[in-house]
């Protein structure tokens, strides 16, 4: 399944669309996808160092998903480095 | 639940109103406001600062902040109102980030309402700072992981250290 | 000092204004501003309130919210603008009674200013709260009393029934 | 020496001028005023609890006055019932 992984933050230089699009299986796993991205920044935005995306979470428009819950269905899931709100 | 209010306001349609936040949280039953407004300062860390921008998960940080809303309320153990709303944007020296503003029957829970409120903003929500220098610098905000392992190293550093909260702010 | 804005406030000739004192602690050097408002409200230990009436003793009041303001500067250990104004007359229900606010470069320091300054005004303020009821009787409001030997004795009496204070206000 | 002692809060009902005068000794202690008052009150303002006088303060327009100090020599003194500002 293609998963479009939004970025904001620190991590929108990652891309300058906004978004990154990975192929995954179905049923991934956070933690996988976590890992996949980790290579796809390694290798198209070096700038990025992989402790951000260590210390990032991953989110739907309802909650925060950890390593153990799986990819949404509809592919759509946002990338959250540390937050600084406030 | 319309005794909690959230916004993310677009700086560029208008700055965030505290009058509105008071207006908001007023009720013949309360006696006690506790209000936060966090406002955009020309010193960071050491460094001259010309302003910042606010980057927000806009669906997922209103529905945080009606979260932190509840979670206030549990608190309480009362009634309150509360007022959360933040800006997104552009913003410079003065302007206003974010305000909160709780009302309650005293003072003790409006007090610590609006507190949980900010603290929760402030580490809890997915919202992100970017700074602006004098020197045409600008940089991402360190911040708190969202990210259940980091939280925990995160608090464990803070532990060892003693401080209030990790990376000082 | 100019930093701490002290006031009394005459109702008949307007009401307290949130607004002026945000403008009055706003600065550059500022990210954090901590406000407490205390309002009239409807009931009081379970009686309907109309209104009430603020007696003070003025210059004694004023002095010691310019001393409050100093206690809570050397609490806070660093920059502070703190603006503390109450109100005399009759108010009814709605108005406000008291507006704190405290503005200092972190949050933290300005919720202990604001804190501090709001229970130093409620506990040895020279000002006296009467209340009025539905019924058309009226009461002075029990307080805390300013007079060494009592104040032990208050603290003491705090301490063995465990609550924040001992006349729950 | 006459002290003037003005009154605020509950303690206004126990003249409706607003104050009490009294006729006291030079350097009279704060103690000696609040005995005098007290019995000033009880014959001339019965509904006024003795214990509301023993509660309050005496204070000059500058502070507090404990039970050690003299009356301020102006003879100028107010009277502070428990305080319920706020």
């Amino acid at each position: 399944m293609k998963v479009r992984i939004t970025l904001f933050g620190a991590l929108r230089d990652a891309d300058s669309r906004g978004y990154i699009e990975l192929d995954m299986p179905e049923q991934s796993t956070i933690a996988a996808l976590r890992e996949a991205l980790q290579h796809h920044v390694h290798d198209h935005a070096p700038p990025i160092s992989a402790g951000l995306v260590q210390r990032s979470a991953f989110a739907s428009e309802h909650e925060i998903l950890h390593n153990h819950r799986t990819v949404p269905e509809d592919g759509q899931i946002a990338i959250l480095p540390p937050v600084s709100g406030g | 639940m319309t005794d909690i209010y959230t916004a993310v306001v677009d700086i560029s349609h208008g700055p965030l109103d505290p009058t509105a936040a008071l207006d908001f949280v007023s009720d013949p039953r309360f006696g006690g406001i506790a209000t936060f407004i966090g406002r955009v300062r020309q010193h960071n860390l050491g460094r001259a600062v010309t302003g910042v921008s606010y980057d927000l998960f806009e669906p997922l940080a209103l529905r945080m902040f009606q979260d932190i809303g509840e979670r206030a309320r549990a608190e309480v153990g009362g009634p309150l109102k509360l007022y959360i709303a933040h800006a997104k944007g552009d913003l410079r020296i003065g302007d206003l980030a974010v305000v909160v503003a709780a009302a309650t029957p005293h003072r003790d829970e409006a007090f610590r309402a609006c507190r949980l409120a900010i603290e929760a903003v402030k580490h809890e929500a997915p919202i992100w700072k970017k700074e602006h220098y004098v020197d045409g610098d600008s940089a991402w905000s360190e911040g708190c992981s969202l990210c259940e392992e980091h939280r925990e190293a995160e608090r464990q550093a803070v532990k060892q250290h003693g401080d209030a909260h990790g990376h000082g702010h």
